[in-house]
């Protein structure tokens, strides 16, 4: 059941990263948009490791082995979201820095204005 | 020669959408050889799917034929649809994510 | 219980962030939303993850984002 | 020397770090950039084959089921592996060469980026191991983005900003379908996965399995710069200097083969995985190169020509065949040198002429004929004309094609060689062999030693390579036959 939650919630967040990333025309919020993607990856893949009444996966002294690898979660998966947590937030500052700059050029913060097509051949007559 | 005539006047919109000026023998030859081009690429691909079925393959085949050859300057139509704004990226990027996986879950299996 | 709860903070606060008019208010609710995921990762069994998280979520990307609204212009138009 | 493998990707790194650390003494930095450089093409060469476990965590046999998990991160060094880094380590000792000569100060951040990314590049095509690319895959996108960036051309900063956003989309979209993978296997180790397919403890038919195929091809759609990826990637490389953009096409090519590669380990048991594949690497060939007709600007349609040449690459390993593979993987590897060539080929003719638009540019061939020679026998590899390497490997996916049954593929490969020669040769024409235009002035001074020097060196290689294929392909064959049973 909590498992089946948890896929919703990323899901939902995917989705709504996706709408974000189409519809919504402010680069920042867009930008916010995108770290839900991110997030909302990072959610699934912790769900994956997680075990309904199982214990934290740290092996006390105390504790029988055997035990404890029926009891406790996956912890795979967990190593893997620290490090994307990490990546993500650090694509996140490049971005904003580079809008940062961009916004002294343009003065808006508008993505139909500051990331239009660049790629109009100039006029030329002979 | 009226086809040459077409030809001819694709040539002409084709300058008017990105440069100005008298057109010379490159600018034709490249422009034509970029519709040829994509005209006969475009359907030798479709061909490929006469590995699922040969009527298919005729029918499409016929379709994509008459709507490509009917609207002949095609590159300056394909190309306002190529350009650089991220929202147009953006869109195509989404759109194919969707395409991708809606066609993985559902056909996966049948290919 | 809680977690549901959690999940549905997560989610009304991803899409109020996306809504509001003042870019400030957008950046709070996103370490609202990074909040609320770290708590989670503590539920779902995880606390190394949780404390990245709470650090990374609720701290340091509001902050990147309020700095460069600072550093541009507050309101979305 | 199995204690080499992961200095082929630490060594790049300390180098990038020390170099960002002491950017402020210039002669420091480059004397270690240049003496790293020239070291990284050397490692690979003399290090043997083999596998490395990092921390020495080796392979353990489950008693239950009797199967073998590997629990460290593993690199596989191999033949294949050897050629690649050898090349992309020769490549970076080119391009810092060239950017050491150009400029009087130099700067550490740019250097840091590079050495990065080709430590990036490293150690996605060594690693076994499927988040570990993930984590490289990151870091290769930001090192693209720091390098376009860092150039001094109009727009670079928009273009850059545009290729992260789109990569932060493609790469959590790739995380997803990592996160599906394990959900399915429990193990992010290439090996372990393929092996928990084949013996059935997988069912391959599930809609879990197949999402997560459509999730991290979506991720690889993003690397290698197929469509719908095809505007931003051409787009990048005609943001960065001319030398970055030779770099960072070969890092595109590498990061595109060694994801394929795992996905096609691990999904090569479905049938549609190589209908998906064909049909983006044909779209890429059509798209390129009818775009790069179109284009002007002649480092745009390098782009666009690059783009349309990767859909080479991908064909020869969407028939999947052993020959096909090695086909393949043979033209990744001449496509990463020949493109390099043209990038600075033609960016020493920016550097002459400042203008960029091939309408505004005319008979340079008595100014330049060293760099216009060159070019054309590049350009001319790049077509397929023999016997240059070019040929080899577009005849060898050719013949890949007929013998799988699709004749049209094969046509279709050649038509667009055909378009690609048309391409090269109207500008090579506007360029260099009309009369030059009045309102045109060249800068007399000459193009640097250096430029002449890499074009020399990678034309050394396309030769090569045309004229004896089979040092390569041997050594390909047998590792893609190893890889396929």
């Amino acid at each position: 059941m909590s498992q089946l939650a948890v896929l919703f919630t990323s899901v939902a967040l995917v989705v709504i990263g996706l709408y974000a990333a189409i519809f919504v025309d402010n680069i920042i919020k867009k930008i916010i948009g995108i770290s839900f993607i991110e997030e909302g990856a990072n959610l699934f893949i912790v769900g994956i490791g997680y075990k309904s009444g199982g214990i934290v996966p740290i092996l006390a002294p105390n504790m029988d082995v055997s035990w404890f690898t029926a009891n406790a979660s996956y912890p795979l998966p967990y190593g893997l979201v620290l490090t994307s947590i990490v990546i993500g937030a650090s694509t996140l500052a490049v971005m904003l820095a580079l809008v940062m700059v961009l916004y002294r050029r343009y003065g808006t913060l508008s993505t139909k204005v500051m990331l239009a097509d660049t790629s109009k051949q100039e006029e030329y007559d002979e | 020669m009226k086809l040459y005539d077409q030809i001819f006047n694709v040539v002409k919109t084709f300058k008017k959408l990105f440069s100005p000026g008298p057109v010379t023998n490159a600018d034709v030859s490249g422009s034509i050889t970029s519709e040829i081009f994509l005209i006969v690429s475009l359907l030798m691909s479709a061909l490929l799917l006469r590995h699922l079925s040969i009527l298919l393959t005729g029918l499409v085949l016929l379709i994509l034929a008459v709507v490509l050859i009917t609207n002949i300057p095609l590159i300056p139509k394909f190309k306002i649809e190529q350009e650089d704004s991220l929202e147009k990226m953006l869109f195509y990027a989404i759109v194919t994510l969707g395409i991708i996986v809606a066609f993985m879950y559902w056909g996966g299996n049948f290919v | 219980m809680l977690e549901i709860i959690l999940m549905i903070i997560i989610v009304v606060s991803a899409i109020l962030a996306l809504i509001q008019k003042d870019l400030l208010n957008a950046a709070i609710l996103t370490g609202f939303s990074g909040g609320a995921l770290a708590v989670l990762f503590q539920i779902l069994l995880a606390p190394d993850v949780a404390l990245t998280q709470a650090i990374v979520g609720a701290a340091i990307v509001p902050v990147f984002i309020a700095l460069t609204v600072k550093k541009t212009q507050r309101s979305d138009d | 020397m199995n204690e080499l493998i992961p200095l082929m990707v630490i060594v790049p790194m300390i180098a990038a770090l020390l170099l960002s650390a002491f950017s402020k003494f210039d002669k420091v930095i480059k004397v270690l950039a240049f003496v790293v450089a020239f070291c990284l093409p050397i490692i690979p060469l003399v290090s043997n084959y083999g596998l490395h476990y990092f921390g020495g965590y080796q392979p353990v046999l489950e008693p239950i089921t009797n199967m073998t998990y590997h629990p460290a991160i593993t690199y596989s060094f191999n033949f294949m592996q050897q050629i690649f880094i050898a090349i992309i380590g020769l490549l970076t000792f080119l391009v810092i060469f060239i950017y050491l000569t150009k400029y009087k100060k130099v700067s550490g951040p740019y250097l840091f980026l590079v050495f990065m990314g080709t430590a990036a590049v490293t150690a996605l095509i060594l690693t076994d191991d499927i988040f570990n690319m993930f984590v490289f895959f990151e870091i290769l996108a930001l090192a693209q983005v720091g390098i376009v960036a860092a150039s001094s051309i109009d727009y670079s900063y928009e273009m850059a900003l545009k290729y992260m956003i789109l990569g932060s989309i493609g790469s959590p979209i790739m995380l997803l379908g990592i996160g599906f993978l394990l959900a399915l296997t429990g193990s992010v180790n290439i090996t372990d996965i393929v092996l928990a397919i084949r013996s059935g403890i997988v069912n391959f038919k599930s809609p879990v399995f197949l999402i997560s195929l459509g999730l991290i091809f979506f991720g690889w759609l993003y690397a290698s710069g197929l469509p719908p990826f095809h505007t931003i990637k051409s787009g990048i490389y005609s943001k960065a200097e001319p030398h970055g953009a030779a770099l960072l096409q070969s890092f595109t090519v590498i990061s595109m083969i060694s994801i394929v590669l795992i996905l096609f380990r691990v999904y090569s048991v479905l049938p549609i995985f190589e209908v998906l594949i064909v049909l983006f690497s044909v779209l890429a060939m059509i798209l390129g190169v009818s775009l790069a007709l179109t284009q002007t600007d002649f480092r745009r349609m390098i782009g666009f020509l690059a783009v349309g040449e990767l859909g080479f690459i991908g064909l020869g390993i969407g028939l999947g065949t052993q020959f096909s593979i090695t086909a393949g993987l043979f033209q990744a590897l001449n496509e990463i040198v020949i493109t390099a060539l043209l990038f600075i080929g033609f960016g020493a003719i920016v550097n002459a002429t400042n203008e960029v638009d091939t309408r505004k540019l005319g008979g340079l061939l008595a100014y330049h004929p060293k760099v216009s020679i060159m070019l054309l026998i590049g350009g001319l590899a790049m077509a397929g004309v023999p016997p240059l390497s070019g040929f080899q490997s577009k005849l060898m996916l050719v013949q890949a094609s007929l013998s799988c049954g699709y004749p049209e593929l094969s046509i279709l490969a050649i038509m667009v060689s055909i378009a690609t020669f048309v391409v090269f040769v109207k500008t090579f024409y506007s360029m260099f062999l009309r009369p030059k235009p009045h309102d045109l002035d060249v800068v007399t001074k000459d193009v640097p030693r250096a430029m002449i020097f890499a074009m020399a060196v990678l034309l050394i290689i396309v030769i090569a390579f045309g004229l004896f294929p089979d040092v390569v392909t041997n050594g390909i064959s047998q590792y893609v036959g190893g890889m396929i049973h």
